[in-house]
């Protein structure tokens, strides 16, 4: 009682739960599932771009977008760590990505097809990830707060980058520009889907948003940020001369908004559902990685034990 | 004549850091543990920026009208120009056969690096006095390793050890001397490879024995020709997927 | 505009035929038995000998200034100007995933040509007409390993059917109608593939049951795409490898 | 006895010895290893090759590289056919090639590192294969003639289209040019070698000829062919613009031959024993796809058995 109305009380000055207070069963396993599917996300989200480590068109566009694939596997570990401070594992949840049980962002089951989507995702994806995770930087549980913190630091780099990406491709050829504006077309909605359902009408699905909010886990509704979002990227797309793929978008005095179009729900569900391009092949190579690992992890393990044992002897 | 080997010395050096990056890259992903496409990412990493310095130092020295810079070298050569070892451009093995490959692979950069701190072209030695400390860091890394499989569990000894037997025909070759080494090592900006030797052989030799490991026998065969444009099949394809993006858009800005 | 429609539809069949070409290449040298890096060379000969006259047509049809010949269009495209499906990019799996494979092309093929025997693109014809004796031949080999494999040891019934499991996602896209298709159909040139696919499941389905193998489920996700030029990550790589050469030497001759 | 006249009598007359007719059993087994190490070249010379089909710079050049690999596969199958006439069987020594009990022709553990190399393997390889085999057409056994003589027909094709690939580059770019020229330097004292170790000599090995000879296996010594090639391939050089790599090599009025300088004999012992750049490689190549072909084989003899067995009900 008394530790309920303490979690309740921090919640409610916007203050951190730490690992140590207690909480709701309810918050933890949330927290645990959001996390978890955060990490997975970043792990995942390395492959698209991995994609174009070895094509890079130059050595130092090579190293940059290995460095970025690399933060990628440090964001995940970051957010691995902080939900390993709710008591689950690493090695558990990685289980759970591989059989389907945890997801990761749909975004990722896109292929990347020409150089200019490592420009796109950079631009737009990383773009709708910060978007989704500046609010979590004061989320209530402080361990999931800090790693956003640095999460999003390293993302708006990478955001910029892939602004980079798309600017030089844009200022080139004839062939570079088609290259760009294709890019632009195909990650734009899939990028708008990433903010979740409408919070109303038929495609919405408010599973836990309404208890997210009031835990301080979540700050803002899903169509709100992506309203953000466009209002945000519409302006740099000008920027770039890029033409977003949606005849509908237009500013919307009134409102203070930019307008834009339908979203096709009905492909979201399905791509979430496992018919998207890249479902299978993300997890076949995520399971393969972690498969031919296993020898090496048991080695280390091994020889931890040994050396272990060696100290106390 | 000279200016032309002092060329070819520098992108042997560069050419050997770019190639095996291209391979480390691969890693990205596939690594056993997320750790490992962190340190594996780093690795890479330095080698690009090692390949980076040497093939723009290399593209002065050349002073070719106009000047060949990074790009040009490592995005518009033919496979008979890249002057690397055969060992960096062997593809990805398994975990343990390339903790082997870059054991000596960095263990030969860091008696390399070490050696031309001294250069007399002063760029070089300053590339040096950079990439020394990271090569170490990549010994180290490829150490810790090599101990856990070697002296880990029995599945991983013994794959630590065919490691080992898979690698041993590309050694020698980072030892071997060439025309461009030895003009480099007369005019004191370059060291003679087989001058190295010795002190690569101890260094993998003692973390062998450390992981419980033995130097494998004398290989039937040995590659050779690298440092002469003389590859492998495998790097064909290596240069294709390299090279492709930035050939099918000749003289475009990335 | 209608013109772009037309040379779109010569372009998806002959990528169609190039690119599986490309990979059936892969399995000389790497066949389960002489006999059979024959067979399989034969099958990419005649494609190979269908995509240059099928990209020929495409070219006079599009009659570009100047005129883009076969070559200019297999080495000089990028990725998402290819029009072909994307079960013939998927790389070589088993044996058994290839024999699905093929089953499934030639038989689709088979219906294809027989339909454009009567094209209103005169040339066309004339390449369906030669073609169609040629899918017959794929056709019959892939039936006759599909009968082997299925009804012949454990082993091979469960690879078998594996194989038509692996090739399940991609084969829906053979039936799929496009823009260019429509068009084609319309004006007396082209055939609607999904009027085909009725004759293409038959066909292959009698083969299943001789074989004792049976359709595999609906698959969880489907290839699509790939008419628009969108295609799979491999994709890339296949066309790094086959347009690197000639992308390397810009305007020579071979 | 009689036997025995009748088989010396077929050889003397140069007739040809027929599967059905007695032979010595030294005779048979060398007729075999030589057939068998005959075959198993044209299997291995399939790699070198096929390792250019998915790069040739045009479709034309695709369907004919593809063909020729082809043929390779034919030539492989026709000499295992005429050695099984002999009573031994495929299987037996294709396992002797995996074992490494029997040899091919060291000239494929070079590898084709440019497209020119396709050329000068058709060039230079075919032209002295050809070289090599234009006498056994006239062999004292039948099967082996008569395989010769279809096999000959279809290298003397290759050796043209080789001729015609190095003669289109010679006259294209500079880049093409050297292209050429760096194949020629490569391939040409490999291609030498392939006549054998000299008659004479330190490096003499003259373990089979004189027999061989006697048996109408052989007609010509390596040195002599090795000439006849050398004679035949430094006009054809000339006409290519293509500098053959020997600084010794002139026309030598007075014996009515191009001299030519010393072969690195050496080299021919350590490549024939292992140590060539393609050595390994191509042996684990064909092992690998033997290995994964077994099942399949399994497979289709058991289906065959099925078959029979319906068949006999």
């Amino acid at each position: 009682e008394a530790l309920a109305a303490y979690f309740d009380g921090l919640v409610e000055d916007d203050q951190r739960v730490e690992p140590r207070d207690a909480m709701p069963e309810a918050y933890r396993t949330t927290l645990i599932r959001q996390m978890a599917q955060h990490a997975h996300s970043e792990i995942i989200g390395m492959q698209p771009e991995a994609n174009w480590i070895s094509r890079a068109p130059s050595l130092r566009r090579k190293a940059i977008l290995m460095a970025k694939v690399q933060d990628e596997a440090g964001h995940g570990l970051y957010l691995y760590s902080a939900a390993e401070t709710l008591g689950v594992d690493r090695s558990e949840l990685l289980d759970k990505l591989h059989q389907g049980k945890q997801k990761y962002s749909s975004i990722f089951n896109y292929p990347t097809l020409t150089w200019a989507d490592a420009g796109a995702i950079g631009w737009l994806v990383d773009g709708a990830a910060i978007m989704n995770q500046v609010p979590l930087c004061r989320c209530s549980y402080g361990p999931y707060a800090r790693a956003m913190i640095r999460v999003c630091k390293e993302e708006s780099f990478h955001q910029r980058q892939g602004f980079e990406i798309l600017w030089t491709l844009a200022r080139g050829t004839e062939e570079q520009k088609a290259m760009a504006q294709d890019a632009a077309d195909r990650w734009w909605w899939p990028a708008l889907m990433m903010f979740g359902p409408p919070d109303s009408g038929e495609a919405a699905s408010n599973g836990h948003t309404a208890q997210s909010m009031a835990w301080g886990i979540k700050r803002f509704s899903n169509d709100d940020l992506r309203q953000k979002f466009i209002d945000m990227t519409v302006p740099q797309a000008q920027k770039l001369g890029i033409t977003l793929p949606d005849p509908d978008l237009r500013w919307n005095e009134e409102r203070g908004h930019w307008d834009f179009g339908d979203i096709d729900w009905d492909e979201f569900w399905r791509v979430l559902k496992g018919d998207g391009p890249c479902n299978e092949q993300r997890i076949r190579t995520r399971v393969e990685a972690h498969e031919d690992g296993a020898w090496v992890r048991e080695a280390a393990a091994a020889y931890a034990d040994k050396q272990a044992a060696q100290e106390v002897a | 004549m000279s200016d032309q080997h002092h060329v070819d010395y520098l992108l042997g050096l560069g050419d050997d850091a770019l190639i095996y990056a291209q391979r480390l890259g691969g890693w990205l992903t596939h690594a056993p543990q997320i750790e490992e496409d962190m340190a594996l990412g780093n690795v890479g990493l330095d080698l690009i920026g090692q390949a980076r310095a040497l093939l723009t130092r290399a593209g002065e020295v050349e002073a070719a009208d106009p000047v060949r810079d990074e790009d040009d070298l490592a995005m518009l050569r033919d496979e008979r120009e890249f002057r690397n070892v055969q060992l960096v451009e062997q593809p990805r093995g398994d975990f343990a056969h390339e903790m082997a490959r870059l054991l000596w692979f960095s263990s030969y950069q860091c008696e390399l690096y070490a050696a031309l701190l001294t250069s007399g072209d002063e760029t070089l030695a300053a590339i040096a006095a950079k990439a020394v400390k990271e090569v170490e860091y990549h010994r180290d890394h490829a150490t810790q390793w090599v101990l856990r499989l070697g002296d880990g569990t029995p599945e991983s000894h013994e794959r630590m050890q065919q490691g080992l037997v898979a690698v041993h025909p590309f050694v020698a070759e980072l030892g071997e001397d060439h025309d461009a080494a030895r003009w480099a090592s007369e005019q004191g900006i370059g060291v003679l490879p087989s001058t190295l030797t010795e002190a690569v052989n101890a260094s993998v030799g003692q973390v062998l024995e450390r992981a419980t490991l033995t130097m494998p026998d004398p290989p039937r065969w040995y590659a050779r020709g690298g440092r002469e444009g003389i590859h492998s099949e495998v790097m064909g394809y290596l240069l294709a997927e390299m090279q492709h993006l930035a050939r099918s858009h000749p003289g475009a800005t990335w």
